[in-house]
């Protein structure tokens, strides 16, 4: 055989439709990684009526672990795609997003990236599409919590790091332009003890405190937060993470408000009860799977073995997910969709989300970026 | 004057011209490898359960790629472990180097891919030669720490996102469209297992001359007894410096060719786990042997990416929960395997080949 | 050819090696006893730059070497052995005698070169370890050697440099009786010839008393006496503090 | 001046933090000469320990009693570990030093992938007293009480470990052990028995610091104690290998500098300015703070 | 007189060199016997093996009894507990340990440790207490591993190269001391030194070429020209000459040529 041969993608239109998903199922985001999965074939059973074939083709899955590893994440697509899959769906963390996103556009190949929330995915290539949100939309639904921001003084405290970079610019972009003054307190992501980030942020005396923290530490932060007099003090907006991390928050929680991508009980939509069917509980990470199923069977449904159209056709295609209307935006493929707020109640492990309000895709668009490849 | 056997010799190979049977033949086996690996590519074969397609698909060429380079890198790591009894806990900094240097190089600052590398690899042996000026002041313990010191200020300034050049904890990927087309593209992943093989083939090349050579012969006595070289003539500290300023700079060179195989620079690889990986390597192999390290290292990647379909597969799916929990977890598959061979192969995989041979000898009739 | 002048090393208060004035001419033996824990082990160490000295000077050839590292005094010919032999190890015999010819041959940084194919390096140092006896076992490990083979070859690693000046510390000790008269031949070959010069620290009175043209005696460091076997073995203190009842 | 007192009684706490995890490590690492990457897996069994016991175990529970009987239960759990990771991994690679500190690497990789894979890989909330929630104001400073909790106990486990080395045989034993372990025995010493013995105690340190870092992190999960082993490392060797006093004074050293640095200079300097310090030590005395000079 | 200790036929093996080959002696259960032989010829090897010391790649074969018990496959640590005493030959005393901590170790429980004893034969181990054993002179460590076993009462004591690299006078004094240790305890001892074999040894066991070429009266063994010069390597002149000191001392001063 020849170095360069790779398998072609069946042109039979009866051939099933091979759908490759590269995803954490190990390593530190498996959590995140199971719910996608979960949500994703709940999301194929309701997109498909069950049948799981879009016409008389079967969508034919292949599950591959990334352990959250880019270039493990590299290798399984480069794999998948010399098997001849045409769509490849999945990454559950941002550094495995970028980098499958230029591979995809290297080989025309669709690529529906999923829980990553860097902004760099949107407008990263024709090829690459998002089915969860981005750290933009968080940060316009911390902003709603403010009402006018003229003259206000916002605090954003963020771990070091191109997460932190994201939303401190983020947040200088949507609320310093409203007219707020947004001052950062950084920290490493590896800080343990947050008594001198606490004090920095009491010192400047913020009308609102946005924080943007992933990781183990985050109680730890939270606690010094609380304890410092921190959260009595300011408004204080995060995004909530999912469920298992509720009880960590203690008695913080209830003096928080949060910005929410989704919880169970955010929406009543069509998808959403579809889903609930399913998994019982729905958590923060399922409709990202459920919309990228929706949109690989818009995607074979429309054009068949044919990537460009697939592209086509989902490029500007509204419609109705687990969270309400999502719209593919489709200059840059920014994936506009609802957004919440929340308050945390209830103690020891059990916790329960409320919303306070919802607002729209359009009310949560990210500015539109240039398509980059 | 004795009748006691005469010990058999166990005289590092480079040092010593071989003898027997193997004589003639030995010296074209690296060869004879060489040549299978490389028209490889062309076999249609497929292996069931060790790749995943046949040897040809993309994905198992990818494989093969990166299992090849870090039998490149445990090669070169030995240079130092080794071959010279320097325990650096910092050795994926130049590696590390090496990626990064290339990526931003290539992403930021748009330059073409062989001046990048060029730039790359030069930048990477001057640093490991700055730096191993400094950390060669202390030995031992001291030594491996500084150097895990050093390695760890180029990881913070990585996660940094130092001067909004390396793309923090989301890593950089890389911008292919300045690159030659023969290397972008999954059609094209042949050329970069062959540029991986080329890599692989250069190491070994370096460190074996490089151990056979005079200077080769000073670092093996600095392994066992550094006084003793000072008090014979020789400045232990040049030698040391030499042999790290050389690993570091075959680690910075395989970087380059890593961040073309993989796309991208993800900061991970500037952490001391992959030193410390490495070093796993070497021992998996045998340490200060020709082949050890390279075989270490293959073992090491294709184990550490092959796991995570093990755990998936339906095998293991099948077993009762209190197996199939931690079998799905790679690196505890990884870590188990790994312990399993530090116990029942002492003195690395190599060091099976002559309990084999002496097995079968001892099994035969005697004459 | 090499001198020290008022060598002291102190740690703390304590001199271990105390004010020691020592000269050593060409193609002279000089023997050095003294009871243990005198100092001359770490006289050696200062003269080779194993140890620093707190006061004092070390000259070779007129040319001051107190402050150059062990490597840059061995280049200018100084050799020693170690009382605790220290071969090395992992080694065959045969590579450790051709390391330290190589290293005689000059240490310039051959990386590419093949080190085994260099005849002349692999000739001295059969030769080297033809003289001390040890051929046969050219190819075993040097860490499996027995003691005395130890010893041998750590004279063969000597030898293989070429030095000048020769520091010998107790070769002879834990070498079997019937190895001694070939190995004191060996040592006596060293000066035979070429003007060199050796200093040589030994217990065996026996050996000393055939090999040293003088004897130095060390005693809590400072140098109590130097001079001519006769005169020396007839000191009442060195009969008292060193030698002792005869058994 | 009330952000001073703060700062520096936090930065106390987080040496203590710092001191129990290094304590166990230098320990075993002074004595047994074994640089043990599976402390954190140490660490994990005594925190995983002592959760699964407040919520499972009769009696215990996040509170007064029952809460030093979780604590009590988690030290048991990691002295266990510790104690049959030596026998069986460790003690038949003596005097194989590389090996062993592979097999450790090793272990810490398997180890924590089985906690994850027995209890997954997110925060679980780390049952405690809720007093440990509360500040305590000192001279106008709200300091956590965790912290302070922290700082008591890392007074007690360095008095313990002091007091052993101080008033038994073992510490002899050991360090005599790592030297030459041949000869140890030719004493008609069982060497093999203290150095179970110290892995013993380097784990029951461990699991406590894992317990009482639960406390202070609030949650426990599978990769805390490999993020805290780097630090740990940092103060042994700055310390002093095997040196237990200098690792106290290091912790000391690196918290504080970390605590001010973090406030006053950027963020993230704090970490480098640690591991500056670590290259600048060993430089000018490689055998850290309070390590003994070497002598050939 | 039923030997304190019986060897038979021991055979050890390291690494596939097949280093003893059946070897095979008693020790008088009291006086000094000796074990002769060349460099390299398996000495401290058979000590070895006989406490339990056999490196992990070796394999030991035959028997070890000490009266009806077999020492084989039994713990070192237990062995030596029981009564016997071994001073290694390269010393391995505690380098890092103080000289104070070097004895402490050497304690055995139940046992009152004869301190006094040591201090009188070492005064010099007195007075270096707290100094690390490392920076001893190699005589002064030398002291120190024989101070180290006297500290207890043995059943047997096997000592291996005592002398090597000692002093003169402190080769007499080493040699005085095992003489009157010898006189309660047992002691098989590896030694070069012909002088010192001559002053301590009762019986004689000459090792060659892994196996044991004679045994018997030491003294028979010395003043035999033919047989020391056949076992031995050296003539017998060699081995009865008085001592250097006393040669010097004669007007007949021997100083052999140079050249
Ligand atoms: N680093 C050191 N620290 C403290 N004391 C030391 C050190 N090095 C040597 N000494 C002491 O210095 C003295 C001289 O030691 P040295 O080894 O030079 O003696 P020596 O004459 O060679 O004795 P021997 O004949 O027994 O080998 C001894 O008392 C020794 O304890
Ligand atoms: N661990 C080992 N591995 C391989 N060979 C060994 C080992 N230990 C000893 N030997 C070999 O066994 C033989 C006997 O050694 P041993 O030390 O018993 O001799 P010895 O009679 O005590 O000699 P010496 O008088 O020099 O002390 C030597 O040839 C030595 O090379
Ligand atoms: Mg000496
Ligand atoms: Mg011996």
């Amino acid at each position: 055989g020849s170095p360069q041969d790779t398998a072609t993608g069946g042109g039979d239109s009866a051939a099933p439709v091979k759908v490759g998903l590269v995803y954490s199922q190990s390593g530190a985001l498996a959590s995140y990684g199971k719910q996608y999965i979960e949500g994703f074939k709940a999301g194929l059973d309701f997109a498909t009526k069950g049948t799981g074939k879009v016409g008389d083709r079967k969508i034919e899955l292949t599950e591959v672990d990334d352990a959250g590893d880019p270039a493990k994440a590299v290798s399984a697509a480069k794999d998948l795609i010399g098997k001849g899959t045409k769509i490849i769906a999945g990454s559950t963390a941002s550094g495995v997003a970028l980098q499958v996103a230029p591979i995809a556009a290297q080989n025309k190949v669709l690529f529906i990236s999923g829980p990553a929330a860097t902004d760099a995915v949107t407008g990263a290539n024709k090829y690459t599409f998002r089915s969860g949100r981005q750290s933009y939309q968080d940060v316009v639904t911390a902003k709603s919590f403010i009402g006018d921001p003229a003259g206000k003084k916002v605090v954003v405290f963020a771990q070091d790091g191109a997460f932190g970079d994201a939303n401190e610019a983020a947040v200088k972009a949507v609320i310093g332009s409203a007219g707020a003054t947004v001052s950062s307190v950084r920290a490493p992501a590896s800080a343990t003890e947050f008594t001198p980030f606490a004090s920095q942020i009491k010192a400047a005396k913020p009308d609102l405190l946005f924080v943007a923290w992933a990781g183990t530490t985050a109680p730890a932060m939270w606690q010094t937060l609380d304890q410092q007099g921190v959260l009595s003090s300011t408004t204080v907006v995060t995004g909530l993470d999912i469920r298992a991390s509720w009880p960590t928050f203690g008695a913080a929680g209830a003096k928080i408000s949060f910005l929410s991508h989704y919880f169970d009980g955010a929406s009543d939509t069509e998808a959403s009860k579809a889903l609930k069917a399913k998994v019982n509980t729905i958590d923060l990470f399922h409709p990202d799977g459920f919309a990228a199923a929706q949109m690989v069977v818009r995607a074979v449904q429309e054009g068949g073995d044919d990537v460009d159209k697939m592209v086509t056709a989902l490029e500007g295609w509204s419609f109705d997910g687990v969270k309400g209307k999502m719209t593919i935006r489709a200059a840059d493929h920014a994936l506009l969709q609802p957004m919440f707020q929340a308050k945390l109640t209830g103690s020891g492990t059990a916790f329960t989300a409320t919303a306070q309000k919802s607002l729209t895709g359009d009310e949560t668009a990210p500015p539109a970026v240039a398509m980059k490849g | 004057m004795t009748v006691i056997d005469a010990p058999p010799a166990q005289v590092p190979d480079e040092l010593s011209p071989q003898r027997g049977r193997w004589h003639r033949v030995r010296p074209f086996l690296p060869l004879v490898a060489l040549a299978v690996l490389a028209i490889l590519p062309y076999s249609t074969m497929s292996l069931p359960g060790i790749f995943e397609g046949p040897v040809n698909s993309p994905g198992t060429l990818q494989l093969l790629a990166i299992c090849l380079i870090f039998g490149g890198l445990a090669a070169g790591y030995d240079l130092l472990f080794g071959r010279t009894g320097m325990l650096s806990f910092g050795h994926a900094l130049y590696f590390a180097a090496g990626v990064y240097g290339t990526d931003i190089l290539v992403t930021r600052a748009g330059l073409p891919l062989w001046q990048a590398a060029l730039l790359t690899i030069t930048g990477g042996t001057i640093l490991a030669a700055l730096l191993g000026a400094v950390a060669l002041r202390t030995v031992g313990i001291a030594f491996a720490m500084v150097t895990l010191a050093f390695a760890q200020v180029g990881a913070i300034l990585v996660a940094r996102d130092f001067g909004g050049l390396t793309g923090g904890e989301e890593g950089l990927p890389l911008d292919v469209s300045g690159l030659p087309a023969g290397l972008v593209g999954v059609t094209n992943t042949v050329n970069l297992y062959w540029l991986a093989l080329a890599y692989l083939t250069l190491v070994v090349f370096v460190v074996h001359r490089v151990s056979g050579s005079p200077t080769g012969r000073v670092l093996a006595g600095l392994r066992d007894d550094e006084r003793r070289i000072g008090v014979l003539g020789l400045d232990p500290y040049r030698y040391k410096l030499v042999a790290f300023t050389l690993a570091g700079g075959l680690a910075s060179a395989g970087g380059v060719v890593y961040v073309l195989i993989v796309g991208g620079a993800s900061p991970h690889i500037t952490s001391s786990e992959l030193t410390l990986s490495l070093l796993v390597m070497v021992v998996l192999g045998g340490p200060g042997t020709r082949w050890g390290p390279v075989l270490g290292g293959v073992l090491y990647m294709y184990l550490d990416h092959r796991l995570t379909a093990f755990g998936t597969s339906d095998a293991v799916d099948n077993l009762p929960a209190f197996l199939s929990h931690p079998l799905s977890q790679p690196l505890f598959v990884l870590g188990t395997v790994f312990i399993l061979a530090v116990y029942f192969f002492p003195g690395g995989l190599t060091s099976l080949a002559p309990r084999l041979s002496h097995l079968t000898r001892s099994l035969r009739p005697p004459r | 050819m090499l001198a020290t002048r008022g060598l002291t090393w102190r740690i703390g208060e304590v001199a271990i090696v105390d004010s020691v004035y020592l000269d050593l001419a060409p193609g002279e033996f000089l023997g050095v006893i003294g009871p243990n824990g005198a100092g001359k082990t770490s006289l050696f160490n200062l003269i080779t730059g194993l140890r620093r000295a707190t006061e004092g000077r070390i000259t070779l050839d007129g040319q001051d070497i107190g402050g150059l590292p062990p490597h840059r005094r061995a280049r200018l010919g100084l050799g020693r052995t170690f009382q605790e032999s220290s071969v090395f190890g992992s080694l065959s015999v045969r590579e450790n005698v051709r390391l330290a010819v190589q290293a005689h041959r000059g240490g310039s940084m051959a990386l590419w070169r093949r080190a085994a194919a260099d005849r002349e390096v692999a000739a001295a140092a059969d030769a080297a370890l033809d003289r001390v006896g040890l051929a046969h076992r050219g190819t075993a490990l040097a860490g499996t050697l027995a003691h005395g083979e130890k010893r041998k070859l750590e004279i063969a690693l000597l030898l293989a440099g070429e030095p000048r000046v020769m520091l010998l510390d107790e070769p002879m000790a834990g070498v079997s009786a019937e190895d001694v008269p070939e190995l004191v031949a060996v040592i006596k070959s060293l000066t035979g010839d070429s003007g060199r010069a050796v200093l040589m620290v030994e217990h065996h009175m026996d050996v000393i008393l055939e090999l040293a043209d003088r004897i130095a005696v060390m005693h809590h460091g400072a140098l109590l006496a130097c001079d001519t076997p006769e005169t020396v073995m007839a000191n009442p203190t060195v009969q008292e503090a060193y030698l002792g009842e005869s058994l | 001046m009330g952000t001073v007192i703060l700062l520096a009684l936090t930065g106390l706490g987080l040496a203590a933090l710092y001191f129990l995890v290094a304590s166990g490590l230098s320990l075993v690492f002074g004595l047994a000469d074994v640089l043990n990457f599976a402390h954190g897996l140490f660490l994990g069994v005594g925190a995983y320990g002592t959760w699964w016991a407040a919520g499972n175990l009769p009696g215990a529970g996040p509170d007064g009693f029952g809460f030093v009987l979780a604590v009590a239960f988690g030290v048991a759990a990691g002295t266990l570990v510790a104690i049959l990771v030596e026998l069986v991994l460790i003690r038949p690679l003596y005097s194989r030093t590389i090996e062993q500190v592979l097999v450790t690497v090793g272990l810490s990789l398997a180890g924590v992938a089985l906690l994850q894979a027995t209890w997954g890989a997110d925060a679980r909330t780390f049952p405690r007293p809720d007093w440990t929630r509360q500040v305590t104001g000192i001279l106008g400073a709200q300091v956590p009480n965790g912290g302070l909790l922290l700082i008591v106990a890392a007074v007690l486990v360095l008095g313990a470990i002091l007091a052993f080395l101080r008033w038994t045989r073992y510490g002899l034993v050991i360090r005599a052990g790592v030297e030459n372990r041949e000869m140890v025995t030719a004493l008609g010493i069982d060497v093999r028995k203290a150095f179970t013995l110290v892995f013993a105690i380097g784990g029951a340190a461990a699991a406590l610091a894992g317990a009482l870092g639960g406390v202070y992190f609030g949650t426990v999960s599978p990769g805390q104690g490999g993020s805290l082993l780097i630090f740990a490392f940092i103060v042994v060797v700055i310390g002093g290998m095997g040196s237990v006093i200098g690792s106290a004074y290091a912790a000391v050293v690196v918290g504080l500098v970390q605590q001010f640095v973090n406030y006053y200079g950027t963020s993230g300097l704090g970490d480098i300015c640690v591991v500056g310090l670590l290259a600048v030590v060993l430089l000018l005395r490689p055998q850290g703070i309070a390590g003994k000079v070497a002598t050939a | 007189m039923e030997p304190v200790l019986t060897v038979e036929d021991l055979s050890v093996r390291i690494s596939g060199l097949h280093i003893l080959q059946g070897v095979s002696f008693t020790v008088a259960p009291t006086g000094v016997t000796v074990l002769l032989g060349r460099n390299g010829v398996g000495k401290t090897t058979t000590l070895r093996a006989i406490v339990g010391l056999t490196p992990p790649a070796g394999e030991v074969r035959g028997t070890i009894r000490m009266g009806a018990q077999s020492l084989l496959a039994r713990p070192t640590h237990r062995l030596v507990r029981g009564g016997l005493g071994y001073v290694p030959e390269d010393r391995c005393v505690f380098a890092g340990l103080t000289v104070a901590e070097n004895l402490r170790l050497a304690e055995r429980r139940g046992t009152i440790p004869a301190y006094d004893k040591v201090f009188a034969l070492f005064p010099e181990l007195d007075r270096r207490g707290r100094q690390r054993a490392g920076s001893l002179s190699g005589g002064q460590q030398q002291m120190l591993a024989i101070g180290r076993v006297l500290l207890n009462d043995n059943r047997l004591l096997l000592v291996d190269e005592p002398t090597k690299g000692l002093a003169p006078k402190v080769v007499t004094e080493v040699a005085e001391v095992l003489e009157r240790v010898a006189e309660s305890v047992p002691v098989l001892l590896v030694e070069q030194n012909l002088a010192v074999v001559r002053r301590l040894a009762r019986d004689a066991v000459v090792l060659a070429a892994g196996r044991v070429a004679w045994t018997g009266d030491a003294r028979e063994l010395l003043l035999e020209t033919a047989l020391t010069k056949s076992l031995l390597g050296v003539g017998s002149a060699e081995v009865s000459s008085p001592s250097a000191r006393s040669e010097l001392a004669s007007p007949a001063v021997a100083r052999k040529d140079r050249h």
